[in-house]
């Protein structure tokens, strides 16, 4: 992921380069998910669409604190993730417009996104499923010896299906290298968690259910965020065992494109922008002595590669109809008789 | 008569059944606050109230096994699972508890409940959002099985499942919702069990469900350009099933073609085309063709989906090269 | 369940009836037990059969405690359950033997006891499942204000599948009047619980998952069984929401018909026969000052009530085939097509 | 050649392909220290270590989702479902995650796994640990489908599903555990895709799986006495489907009949039959005829299950009342 780090403006002294990093890498994000916005109201974007607007902090601290050779497991609004994890922007803006440039060629669409060569191993739209493959993953690493780590994103909504039970004491009892990070931005799609859920805090308050400590971040707190995604993936990596990850957020737009988010009190709404993880960072690291050319820099940089994969998403042709039967299987096709 | 758009009607069975009797409930996901992720559920919770329509925490074996405990204890619940494919993830409870319950209990326990779910392609939606799965439902004993293609179906139908007294899975299709039609006012019940000729023919007989019928519909008439005269079935009920209807037709067409939005193999189509083979043999003229989405997941992109799913194209093409 | 009640010997005077009327119980699901072990023997069960010789007390003290309109839900280990309901011997038994006079007319099994008349709702052989199954009874008794409690027995191993997940929190976030009961007997088939799990106590351990306080019993105490199966069904009908007991016991024999269960320790097995929950309970009511001839008449009782079902059981015919489709819809018929 | 049980010979193929390849796991639960439910895996704990071979809890769909997760990042998993009525509580993760996710990747992510698991009835077990539930699979794009129906088969084609490199289930079956057979010693292979002509015969093609398949030899023997000369077709390989044998041996007899352990509807026959309808009809003398559990749960009584599965004496009745 060398690229993250590469950029016009030299960090200011003084700061740990990590913070600037993580500030980069959070406003890429901001910028990739507002232009796929603006994409959404142009008719562009084909299907659903699900932003991470709002809750980049999380995304972004694992993709710094994660080895190269680390595996992502996340869900439909895994832009951010996929992002993360060092996957162009081109490929992924071009898959969600449906393009054969896309991602993977047209075929998953934006809940499906997937790298491989990125660690980047599945978008999974079916709430809850990835948890337990996300195990799988770990399970391999760990018989493989590869030191590898296995990092599962989910929602709040998500703490509620079997799949999330059977994976957490999987993990726990396997002693699995993974870190499970429910990003709990207070709402499923419509439904607030809390009028579904019978704990406060849906993954913290069950941690113990598991064996396991419990973890609660402040998710628009990039600092916060990147201490947790360090020590969580620490420990994993060291042979200590899976650890969840309860960080609170809030996603700017509704759930998905069809949402206009109406059902969210305006105060709360308000409370939450206030709270901005870009802007909170950005006014943390000013405070620390970061110039403002630096944002301004960072900020341009964003724009410039947004406007560039666009252009080249918006470039792409449409896919080939022959690609339909490609796939299926291994050997290229899907041939079920002979 | 009103004209509705598919998911009004939707929330007028709902809502039909809801007045008449007190002990229809609804629960699912996002279906009280929101009105439903397609919106077919709005305005009952202000109609009906909390209790009679309830959100659910996002747990599909808790939302069908709730229905199915309350079914065993006086209620009539309603089930909604957000999106068909999602019935995987309570297949157990569907396919293991639900149908099997009242037979292994010798007829003891009666399960008069719905799932209402939205099915079927054309969304952009990808593999996991759009599949076709009313024949997974077919093959499981003890399961009635709906799909209706119009408003006054998506109502009539619903509502005929909601009094039926054993359990039955209708599958709404998310291409529909915003298809408008004309609903009958008033009560308003269909029974399970009958399938429609939704257009006279005497050449060949195509048969079709759901998404499909509209295009089946079309491709008659572009047939009929090409001089062939179908006669168009929708089949609505896969369970109960109406053979005598669809037998009727081909023994008067001689040529059955049956439309199937899910993957190819052990479809409703494949069962319908081999009972024609085996009751009807002796009546055809000529090959059954199924007509069908090829056996892959469904693709994303506007392009792929489209032609992966029958179009009406595709259905006049196999029909003219069938019978040509 | 007046019948349960009844018996040729008075209680002793000075203890309270109801434990006589547990022990009375207990005795008798023992004695069936016993019998349908010796008719696999004989070769004269049919299919699978699971017991619950060793683990009486659950089942008779909620058996005693429940409200004739209660619902009982359980899985294949089921046998107790159902008789603790007030269900005759002898169409159980007949089930067992696959006869026309069986509960379920051959149809169901060992695995699926169900006598609706008697709250018995059923034996569900797939792990977990009845329990969002209950839990939708007990909304059913909540919102048609029935004060009917519903009552889930299920295993230790039950507790790490997703469907237990889901109810728990659904019944809390309900408050539904369900107590769900693990019956942790240590093993799930051949496997030790402690093996796959993530915390010492597999339901207990998870209650705070679900807000709910955790219950630990011995459940080879039927004292104090019934004092939890009085308090948690008292809360549940007082509309104070579910519990979660877990009851700690041991079954004498093997899972099912075909296991030997040569994989637990002897001295385990020593340790828990000596804490038969049948003697422990006779010693106790003895130490009270019950007489001998007391257990002497019950256990007289017992046996000769197992003998008569026995007889008919025996007796009854074989089932027709003539059922095979009868009874798949409401309208006593399978008829698919018309 | 060696005599082994069923039972023997699938633990014996996973034997050969964990000593061939030290990427192969298995996992499920009670598959170590017990040796399987079934008995199945025996030995394969003490041969290949705690580590290979690992019990879980009862959680179906950690066991399948871990296979996945695993087979995705270089493993080779087989995963033990103990009955196959208990797929549907993980049909989540088979039929929407481990078969679609080659195709909405565009191929990057390749699911070189297994799926084993106890299929069938016979053991008058009930509804809920009875069913024959290979045609569920079959209906979904992405999955490969075995069922052996003999020792020999239960090794050569589960060594051949672990060597795939995409996902299959392997139905073994659990009337057929006990049974035994010649089993070729030394490494033993067999491709996916291919049916074997069991007995050949002129007159009629009975096309049969699994337990079914010795059911329809016997049915054959019977047959002969009557002069009814059948061929009989063990399907094995559901998914591929080896038509070209099916279809040699319609051209030939002219008339064909499948027999089904599943219930009636959408099954593997209705497929088969319906392909034949298509593309042999100009081949065939007379009707299809499917012999099929009929559309009900599984009675648990002895005399009632064995009335409800296909017998050899239901099967000689369809084919001479068909062909007389
Ligand atoms: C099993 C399942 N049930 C329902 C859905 C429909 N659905 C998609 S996203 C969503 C809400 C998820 O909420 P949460 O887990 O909090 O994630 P968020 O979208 O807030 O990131 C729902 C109900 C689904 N995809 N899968
Ligand atoms: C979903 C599911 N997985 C596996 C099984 C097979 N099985 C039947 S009983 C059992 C063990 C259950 O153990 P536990 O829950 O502790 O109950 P116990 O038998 O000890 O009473 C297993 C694995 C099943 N019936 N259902
Ligand atoms: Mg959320
Ligand atoms: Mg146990």
């Amino acid at each position: 992921m060398e690229d993250l780090t590469a950029g016009a403006a030299p960090p200011a002294s003084g700061i740990d380069p990590g913070r600037i990093e993580l500030y980069r890498l959070m406003a890429r994000l901001r910028a990739f998910e507002k232009r796929a916005y603006d994409l959404f109201l142009q008719n562009l974007v084909k299907g659903t669409s699900h932003l991470g607007l709002g809750q980049e902090a999380i995304a972004a601290a694992y993709g710094v604190a994660m080895r190269a050779d680390d595996y992502t497991f996340c869900t439909y609004r895994g832009h951010d993730h996929t992002l993360a994890r060092g996957v162009p922007m081109a490929p992924v803006m071009a898959e969600l417009l449906g393009r054969e440039g896309g991602l993977m060629g047209g075929k998953g669409g934006s809940m499906h996104l997937t790298s491989v060569a990125h660690g980047m191993m599945g978008s999974y739209a079916i709430v809850g499923a990835h948890l337990p493959i996300a195990a799988g993953a770990a399970w391999s690493a760990q018989v493989r010896g590869s030191g590898q780590v296995a990092v599962c994103f989910f929602g709040d909504g998500a703490t509620n299906i079997g799949a999330f039970h059977e994976a957490l004491n999987l993990a726990a009892v396997w002693r699995l290298p993974v870190v499970f990070v429910c990003e709990n931005n207070l709402y499923m799609e419509y439904t607030p968690i809390e009028a579904v859920t019978a704990v406060k805090h849906p993954a913290a308050d069950r941690a113990s259910a598991y064996g396991l400590e419990s973890i609660l971040v402040d998710g628009n707190d990039a600092d916060a965020m990147l201490d947790v995604a360090r020590s969580t993936i620490g420990r994993a990596r060291d042979g200590e065992g899976p650890s969840l990850v309860e960080a609170v957020t809030y996603r700017h737009g509704g759930h998905s494109r069809a949402d206009p988010a109406k059902y969210r009190p305006e105060s709360e709404v308000q409370e939450w922008f206030a709270r901005d993880p870009v802007l909170l960072y950005r006014t943390a690291l000013e405070a620390a002595g970061a110039p403002t050319e630096l944002f301004t820099a960072i900020e341009a940089d964003a724009d410039r590669e947004v406007d560039e994969a666009t252009e080249i998403a918006t470039a792409s042709p449409r896919p080939s109809v022959s690609i339909i039967d490609r796939d299926v299987w291994s050997d290229g096709g899907s041939a079920w008789r002979n | 008569m009103a004209e509705l758009t598919y998911r009004q009607a939707v929330a007028e069975g709902i809502a039909q059944e809801m007045e008449r009797d007190p002990l229809v409930f609804l629960l699912g996901e996002d279906v009280a606050d929101a009105g439903g992720a397609f919106k077919a559920t709005v305005g009952l919770l202000e109609r009906f109230g909390p209790e009679r329509v309830r959100d659910t925490p996002i747990s599909e074996e808790a939302i069908v096994g709730a229905a199915m405990g309350a079914a065993m204890t006086g209620l009539r619940p309603i089930a909604e699972i957000m999106f068909s494919d999602f019935l995987a993830t309570c297949w157990d409870l569907i396919a293991n508890q639900i149908a099997k319950t009242r037979y292994m209990t010798n007829g003891q326990i009666s399960l008069p409940l719905v799932i209402r779910t939205a099915n079927g392609a054309g969304s952009r939606f990808g593999a996991q959002h759009s599949q076709s799965l009313e024949s997974w439902a077919m093959a499981v004993p003890g399961l009635k099985v709906v799909a209706p293609a119009t408003p006054a179906d998506a109502k009539g139908l619903l509502a005929g499942a909601i009094r039926e007294p054993d359990p039955v899975i209708v599958f709404e299709h998310k291409s529909l919702y915003a298809s408008k039609g004309e609903v009958p006012e008033g009560e308003h019940v269909e029974e399970l069990g009958r399938a429609l000729v939704r257009r006279a023919g005497e050449d060949v007989t195509i048969v079709a469900l759901a998404a499909m019928v509209p295009r089946a519909l079309d491709a008659a008439e572009r047939l009929r350009e090409e001089g062939v005269d179908a006669e168009v079935i929708d089949v609505r009920s896969l369970v109960p099933l109406d053979m005598s209807t669809i037998a009727s037709s081909v023994a008067k067409t001689s040529r059955m073609f049956t439309v199937e939005e899910n993957p190819r193999l052990c479809g409703w189509g494949a069962e319908i085309a081999s009972i024609v083979a085996e009751g009807l043999f002796d009546d055809l003229d000529g090959p059954i063709v199924r007509i069908t989405t090829p056996h892959v997941p469904l693709p994303a992109a506007d392009e792929l989906e489209d032609a992966t799913v029958p179009s009406v194209e595709r259905i006049v093409r196999a029909v003219l090269a069938a019978i040509g």
